[in-house]
């Protein structure tokens, strides 16, 4: 499948800079974007190797072609994915939040939302790319704008459970090792590496 | 009435003099003529809480008291509606009920429905409930 | 991208051979190494802790090192309810290795073995089982099923929730042997008529055959309720207690679920597997197979009849570190040696490699299990909406000749082409004619040729989905009951299914069925561990393929005459 | 109860049903001997194969059970059940595309993507982004990116070729990335996404893209002159692209490329004739001059006798259907065949509608709303195997069964019972394949119509003209009033009024415009907002059935004048319609007509006129000859 990156060999890097406490939004045109404790840190990239760089400028891209303003905290102290993107949907001055574990597991989530409920969830991590994290992106910032966009398309694949249960399974616990407990989120920033122009 | 014995099963065939419905017809009644003629209703193909206790005697003959167990609660709630069945399963999830309902859900159990050995049941999950920190907080909580 | 790409290449140069075994089929499966703090292990485990058992006043204070303050909730029913308390301290106090052999040793017999059994802790089980070899664990299944007769459940599903397909595949799986038909929805709201299609099918197919359809608590006990279907197993329990939690139940919840379907004259069994705490994070650092035994001990002592169990759902997690098979076979054994109906698996797509989806099956048909797949796909699995299983319809003639080659019974046999295409012609034309009785949308004879000769849903006209589901709606609240099918089979000139579901029905009545390892003979006689108990005692002893059984699964597509070599027999 | 069950000698016990297309009613009731007419319960259950067919007998019986369980009386008690004289009727819709929009020489692109980047307008030959490097500086250029670019480095290209002296001043995309390139831009220009074909953008052609600002539609490229200023077009040339201007209105962003002879045409679709038979006159329209073209011709062969649609066309296949399916229901075995004369299409129905349709040529895939017409028709025979139902219901209840009347007589009579209502009185009984309509004169003189088209076609119409593309969304749009969930915790409801919840809806609906189904809100999956759904759905109910409310009545009307009528009552299910009755009466308000939804027997709603009506005739008619007998 052709990817946006295709034309860019050289793989970007990201590394997120540590501002400051994540502190609640006011501005109605931003999505936060929540990220696992072990995201662009210990992991780089997610189960099927997509970097954890295009994830981000992939979700942060369809955010702002949205004209809606992306912000990027961590949250240290669960690997639980409702728990993150709740605690993001509650810090959002949209409401909206797309939370992500560092396998890939995405999830879009609203403040006034039960935690374990969701906009849209992307459970099967294996088959998410490039395009799927832009189209994510772009969905929740069309949330955020009050827009009805259509759900991302999921896909399904039952071979996929031989091929990546496991390995799931594993880069879970390795996201638990990573929790920080009593550490609240912090906001970072992208600093993304070579290969960028922007 | 003698215990039955492993001999007995299958009761449909080596004792069916044994088996009614619970509207109180003989399991032979329910004959293709009976469906067809509009005499048997929904309720005709239900078991009976005598049934169940029968089926937990050869359950105890065979060596599984846990087995009997079940069909004597089974034979309990044989007289709760449907609904009501649904709703004390629910009560009975985690964080679900307090320990003041529960108490409540087993009272009733024993007083509305006679069933003992269902209200024990609810009884000591609101005993570990309590202990593991599985009852409901008085006051909503949904952070 | 698709998950299960081939590997990509390293970029260094490779052998040949290299770059065929890169492109084997197995090399797209995905394997990790052990992490035992985590529970990422199969059976093997410094982590899992020790047995150890203390009665005081008719009561256990103290399981696997554990005193009764500390236990968790999983810790407290096993031993409020699974554990024999009379017997406990004498069965823990047998050496783990004598207690194993009692298993594997001919001469000592089942019930002998039970009496050790009822009282052993979890850790105990696991140290017994640990001392068995893959051989060693399928010759303790052979003698410890409960059942003695073998059997295999299917599955009968269509991507289009398509009734007339389920009910033309169901009567061809009840032909081709499957005791239980198990089926579930695309589209919930389908699941009257699909249930109702299943029912109908399978009863063309064998009078006698159970069905039940996969639904939440609520709907799936009510389709039992009103005779629709015939048992449940979709009830899950888990091994840790945060797990148990996540899902939203306690094994006291489950437990009292236990008793509403056997109030109702349901059977019904409980479903777990190793893999599933790990997968949910939450293994707090035991081995699978601990905490599957766990979730076995929580069952029985819930008194449910069965269990489904072998991993099922999670079967890539085992399937992923060494040992992991063995720890799955392991587990069907544990059901079975507490005396437990276990439907043991092999119902989810578990391997890319033909060989490996082969190799998985052994140890459970080999020795013969209650049921030796729980889901084995009557449909091809792309119809199959419990996401695919270990086998499907186009295994059907390498199982029948696995069966053939080994003398080993699996349940199924080889069925003649004219004989399918009566019973699905049939079980079309009988559902077109229950449909037309309780005027839910109409089934076209074009349907009908279709769903005679189809392989899969595609292969079917498309359904007007919105009258389906108003049909189905209309099902739920007419209030339609299996008599109202009965009456419907009957008055249009069905007879012989409508007096074979008649007789399932009456089953409800008697009880029978709710007996451990119950399943519906041809004759409509319930054989359960009751009647039909496993008496293996050796070589000679037990259950046999023999006689018109056996010359019924020496039947293959294609088999030389050796009377005449220029023809076929069959 | 003014009788007791076993009643003074004379007192009768009767069932009048009504086997309708959907739906068979019972009306259970005791007659006296002086005609009095005590009603004791109704029934409503779902008619069991085509209406007038031995198939009706279940659900007659189904009815009449339940009706007696109702009234708490035996089936023995039971003296007659009364039939309707119920003549099978067969409905058919179709649809076909009559125009169709083709862009040559990808002359333009006007898809309106969501989000455009930049402003204003540029105007530049086009050249592949890995061809800016050689741009001429000082020419302005149009950077066309193909697929697979990523955002950030198609900006830095841009921004290359600019600080090297390339005049970049407008770009086209392929993928959805104009916000992202203009934001990155050194100096931004107007650029155009999600081009999906964007490879079939001719190069080295003067190009000009304009993007408006948001909110705003384009100024330029929609606007002939525009164009021809762009462009330097002759009048001769500006006349030829005028067509271009036109499908880029009400857009906010655009490209036109000026080639050799790039042209967007809209297309009229031959699909063939429709040939009408009726009043002695044969008619042929085509179908591609649209509904009301149809429609007129329809109105001058009035009675229609038969029509036909031209073989291989949708309208001709389904014409055809129609009438085999009716020839299906009639045949019986071992009796010769229904003349296919008896079987004849006896109305249609034309109504103009639009269906988005993908533009030919286009490299955005650009849709064009088309114009479609859809036609249903309608078959009836004279032919009623009704005797053959009332013998078997007689043989299932073992009480006598006869014909009572027929359906628009009876119609009427029930209709009657409606607290207010007199005559001369007209009923309109609004069902899912036909429009009925039947009067009653003051005189006691009946006339009754069935015309082509009601509640499925309505459905039909939102079905494709929302392009929704799934029957059970578009009948949920018909069915219930439309809201916008507006939060988790309320909505906004069509009429503007808000109403908030406990509870949290559902995460489905979210930001979605929904259907208030009873079973809670279901979302309507477009991008049109609450109004254009709303507005859309009114319409496809006036087309339907306002104008067959007039077209019936006119027909039942003395005179065809509609003014002569004095009272008109709703029946059928789609009475029940929250508005389609209002709207009915505001149609008919103009003539001074009292509309309203019936109020069968003061209690049923618009439901049991027939079955009720043909216990009142009964109850008429033995007063004078004695034995029950069939009302004539």
């Amino acid at each position: 499948m052709t990817t946006p990156t295709t034309t860019a060999p050289p793989e970007r890097t990201v590394t997120l800079r540590e501002i400051g406490p994540a502190r609640r939004g006011t501005r109605p045109d931003e999505v936060v974007v929540a990220l696992s404790p072990a995201f662009a840190g210990h992991f780089s990239k997610t189960i099927v190797d997509v970097p954890h760089a295009e994830v981000l400028r992939q979700l942060m891209a369809g955010i702002e072609e949205q004209g809606v303003t992306a912000r990027l905290i961590r949250v240290r102290d669960t690997a639980d994915l409702a728990a993150i993107s709740h605690i993001a949907a509650k810090m959002s001055g949209s409401g909206i939040s797309v939370g992500i574990l560092s396998r890939g597991t995405t999830m879009i989530h609203q403040k006034d939302l039960a935690r374990l409920s969701n906009l849209e969830l992307f459970p099967q991590s294996p088959l998410l790319d490039a395009p799927v994290f832009r189209m994510i992106g772009s969905n929740a910032a069309q949330y955020a704008k009050g827009e009805s966009p259509q759900p991302v398309p999921t896909r399904n694949d039952q071979m996929a459970r031989p091929r990546w249960q496991a390995k799931a399974a594993l880069l879970h616990l390795k996201e638990f090792e990573c929790i920080e407990a009593d550490r609240g989120p912090v906001e970072v920033e992208a600093v993304f590496g070579p290969g960028t122009a922007g | 009435m003698t215990a039955l014995t492993r001999d007995d099963y299958p009761l449909s065939i080596n004792r069916p003099e044994l088996l009614h419905t619970p509207t109180g017809k003989p399991i032979t009644a329910l004959t293709m003529d009976a469906v067809v003629s509009g005499e048997l209703s929904a309720e005709d193909l239900r078991i009976s809480p005598e049934t169940l206790q029968l089926q937990a005697e050869l359950a105890e003959a065979s060596g599984r008291p846990q087995l009997a167990g079940n069909f004597r609660r089974a034979a309990e709630m044989t007289a709760i509606p449907d609904a009501d069945v649904l709703a004390m399963y629910n009560a009975l999830r985690p964080r679900a009920s307090t320990g003041a309902a529960l108490a409540e859900l087993a009272d009733r159990l024993e007083t509305t429905y006679s069933a003992p050995v269902c209200a024990a049941l609810v009884r000591e999950a609101a005993e570990v409930y309590e202990r593991r920190d599985l009852l409901a907080r008085p006051t909503g909580d949904d952070d | 991208m698709t998950s299960t790409a081939p590997r990509q290449s390293t970029g260094h140069q490779q052998s040949l051979r290299t770059e065929i075994l890169e492109a084997r089929s197995v090399n797209l499966d995905g394997f990790v190494e052990e992490w035992p703090e985590k529970g990422l292990v199969a059976m093997e485990s410094a982590f899992d802790p020790a047995p150890s058992v203390r009665v005081e006043d008719g009561r256990i204070v103290e399981l696997d090192g554990k005193l009764r303050d500390d236990f968790d909730f999983m810790d407290t029913f096993i031993a409020n309810h699974a554990i024999d308390v009379t017997s406990a301290e004498e069965s823990n106090a047998l050496p783990s290795a004598q207690v194993a052999r009692m298993l594997i040793d001919p001469s000592v017999s089942r019930d002998e073995v039970l009496a050790v059994t009822r009282g052993l802790t979890p850790a105990k089980v696991l140290d017994v089982v640990k001392l068995m070899n893959v051989v060693e664990i399928m010759q303790g299944m052979q003698k410890m099923r409960a059942r003695r007769t073998p059997a295999n459940q299917g599955h009968s599903t269509s991507a289009r929730d398509n009734p007339i397909q389920v009910a033309a595949d169901a009567a061809e799986g009840a032909l081709r042997g499957f005791a239980e038909l198990e089926t579930t929805l695309g589209v919930l709201r389908y699941a009257p008529l699909v249930a109702i299609a299943l029912q109908v099918g399978a009863q063309v197919g064998r009078g006698g055959v159970l069905t039940q359809c996969a639904l939440e608590e609520a709907t799936e006990l009510e389709l039992g309720m009103r005779g629709i279907t015939a048992y449940a197993e979709t009830i899950s329990i888990y091994g840790t207690e945060s797990v148990f939690i996540d899902g939203d139940d306690t094994p006291w919840s489950k437990a009292f679920l236990a008793g509403a379907y056997a109030s109702r004259g349901i059977k019904m069994r409980f479903t777990s597997g190793t893999g599933s705490e790990v997968q949910m994070g939450n293994a707090e650092g035991k081995s699978m197979l601990y905490l599957e035994i766990r979730c076995i001990l929580m069952a029985k002592g819930a008194g449910v009849q069965g269990l489904q169990n072998g991993s099922i759902s999670c079967i890539g997690v085992p399937g992923a570190v060494p040992g992991g098979l063995r720890a799955v076979a392991a587990e069907n054994l544990v059901a079975s040696m507490v005396d437990l109906e276990c439907a043991s698996g092999n119902d989810q797509s578990f391997s890319h490699s033909a060989m490996r989806r082969t190799a998985r099956a052994m140890p459970q048909l080999l020795p013969g299990t209650d049921f030796v797949c729980s889901g084995y796909s009557s449909v091809p699995n792309a119809d199959n909406m419990f996401a695919g299983s270990n086998f499907d319809t186009e295994d059907f003639d390498d199982w029948n000749t696995i069966q053939r080659d080994f003398q080993v019974d699996g349940g199924l046999r080889h069925v003649r082409e004219d004989e399918i295409l009566q019973a699905r012609e049939k079980a079309a034309r009988a559902l077109q004619a229950v449909f037309a009785h309780l005027d839910l949308p109409p089934i076209t004879d074009d349907e009908v040729v279709a769903a005679t000769y189809a392989n899969s849903s595609n292969d079917y006209p498309f359904r007007d989905v919105l009258s389906d589901l108003k049909g189905a709606q209309s099902v739920m609240e007419r209030g339609i009951t299996g008599l109202e099918l009965v009456k419907a089979l009957e008055s249009s000139g069905f007879h012989d299914v409508a007096e074979n579901l008649l007789t399932v029905l009456r089953q409800r009545v008697s009880g029978d069925l709710l007996q451990t390892s119950a399943i519906l003979t041809a004759d409509f006689v319930p054989l359960s561990a009751i009647n039909d108990p496993n008496d293996y005692a050796g070589p000679g002893t037990g259950y046999r393929l023999e006689g018109e059984r056996w010359e019924q699964l020496k039947k293959l597509r294609h088999v030389t005459s050796s009377t005449n070599p220029e023809t076929e027999v069959g | 109860m003014s009788t007791r069950d076993d009643g003074p000698t004379g007192t009768r016990l009767v069932v009048g049903v009504d086997i309708g297309n959907s739906t068979t009613e019972a009306c259970l009731a005791e007659v006296g001997p002086d005609g009095s007419v005590s009603y004791l319960g109704t029934d409503l259950t779902r008619t069991t194969g085509v209406k007038g067919t031995p198939a009706n007998t279940a659900g007659a019986l189904t009815a009449i059970r339940g009706a007696l369980a109702r009234g708490g009386r035996g089936a023995d008690r039971v003296a007659t059940v009364l039939l309707n004289e119920a003549t099978p009727v067969i409905s058919g819709l179709a649809m076909e595309t009559i125009t169709e929009t083709i862009i040559t020489e990808s002359t333009m692109i006007g898809h309106n993507p969501t989000t455009p980047g930049g402003e204003g307008l540029g105007v530049g030959t086009t050249v592949s982004i890995a061809g800016l490097g050689t741009a001429e500086p000082g020419q302005p250029v149009v950077c066309v990116v193909p697929p697979g670019w990523d955002f950030d480095d198609a900006a830095a290209a841009i921004n290359t070729a600019v600080a090297g002296g390339a005049e970049v001043v407008a770009a086209i995309l392929a993928g959805d990335d104009a916000v992202l390139v203009t934001n990155r831009l050194t100096r931004p220009v107007p650029v155009v996404d999600e081009v999906a074909a964007v490879e079939k953008v001719p190069l080295g052609m003067l190009a000009a893209v304009e993007v408006a600002p948001p909110g705003r539609t384009i100024r330029t490229l929609s606007n002939s002159y525009g164009l021809a200023t762009v462009f330097e077009l002759d009048p001769a040339q500006t006349r030829q692209v005028s067509p271009v201007a036109r499908a880029l209105t009400g857009n906010r962003s655009a490209v036109v490329v000026r080639t050799p002879s790039g042209d967007v045409t809209d297309r009229r679709i031959p699909v063939g004739e429709l040939v009408l038979r009726g009043a002695g006159k044969t008619l042929r329209v085509d179908v591609d001059a649209g509904a009301e073209a149809i429609m007129e011709a329809v109105a001058r062969a009035q009675p229609l006798d038969d029509a036909h649609g031209e073989p291989g066309t949708h309208v001709g296949g389904m014409l055809a259907q129609v009438r085999d399916t009716m020839a299906d229901v009639m045949d019986t075995p071992g009796q010769p065949a229904v003349p296919v004369s008896e079987i004849a299409i006896r109305d249609v129905l034309a109504v103009d509608t639009f269906v988005p349709a993908e533009v030919r040529g286009g490299l955005a895939g650009e849709v064009a709303l088309e114009n479609a017409v859809a036609l249903a028709a309608m078959v009836r025979t004279s032919r009623s195997r009704m005797q053959l139902v009332a013998d078997l219901v007689s043989e299932g209840l073992g009480a006598a069964a006869v014909i009572g009347g027929v359906e628009g007589e009876m119609a009427v009579n029930g209709a009657l019972t409606t607290p207010g209502v007199d005559r001369p009185v007209a009923v309109l009984d609004l069902g899912g394949g036909s429009t009925d309509a039947a009067l009653l004169t003051r005189e006691g003189e009946c006339t009754a119509v069935h015309v082509a088209g009601a509640g499925e076609l309505v459905t039909k119409l939102i079905d494709s003209e929302l392009a929704l593309g799934d029957r059970e969304v578009a009948e949920g749009v018909k069915r219930f009033p439309l809201a916008k969930v507006e939060s988790f915790f309320h909505v906004r409801h069509e009429d503007g009024t808000v109403q908030f919840f406990d509870q949290p809806l559902p995460p489905h609906v979210y930001a979605r415009v929904v259907v208030l189904s009873p079973e809670g809100p279901a979302p309507v999956p477009t991008r049109h907002g609450l109004d254009h759904v709303r507005r859309l759905r009114r319409e496809a109910k006036r087309r339907v059935f306002v104008v067959n409310a007039l077209r019936a009545l006119r027909q039942v009307a003395p005179g065809g004048n509609i003014r002569a009528l004095e009272f008109v009552v709703l029946l059928g299910g789609s009475a029940l319609d929250f508005e389609i009755p209002d709207m009915i009466a505001d149609a008919l308000a103009p003539y001074g007509i009292v509309c309203g939804t019936g109020n069968v027997l003061g209690t049923e709603g618009p439901r049991n006129a027939v079955a009720s009506g043909l216990v009142r005739a009964y109850a008429a008619e033995p007063v004078r000859s004695g034995p029950a007998a069939p009302v004539r």
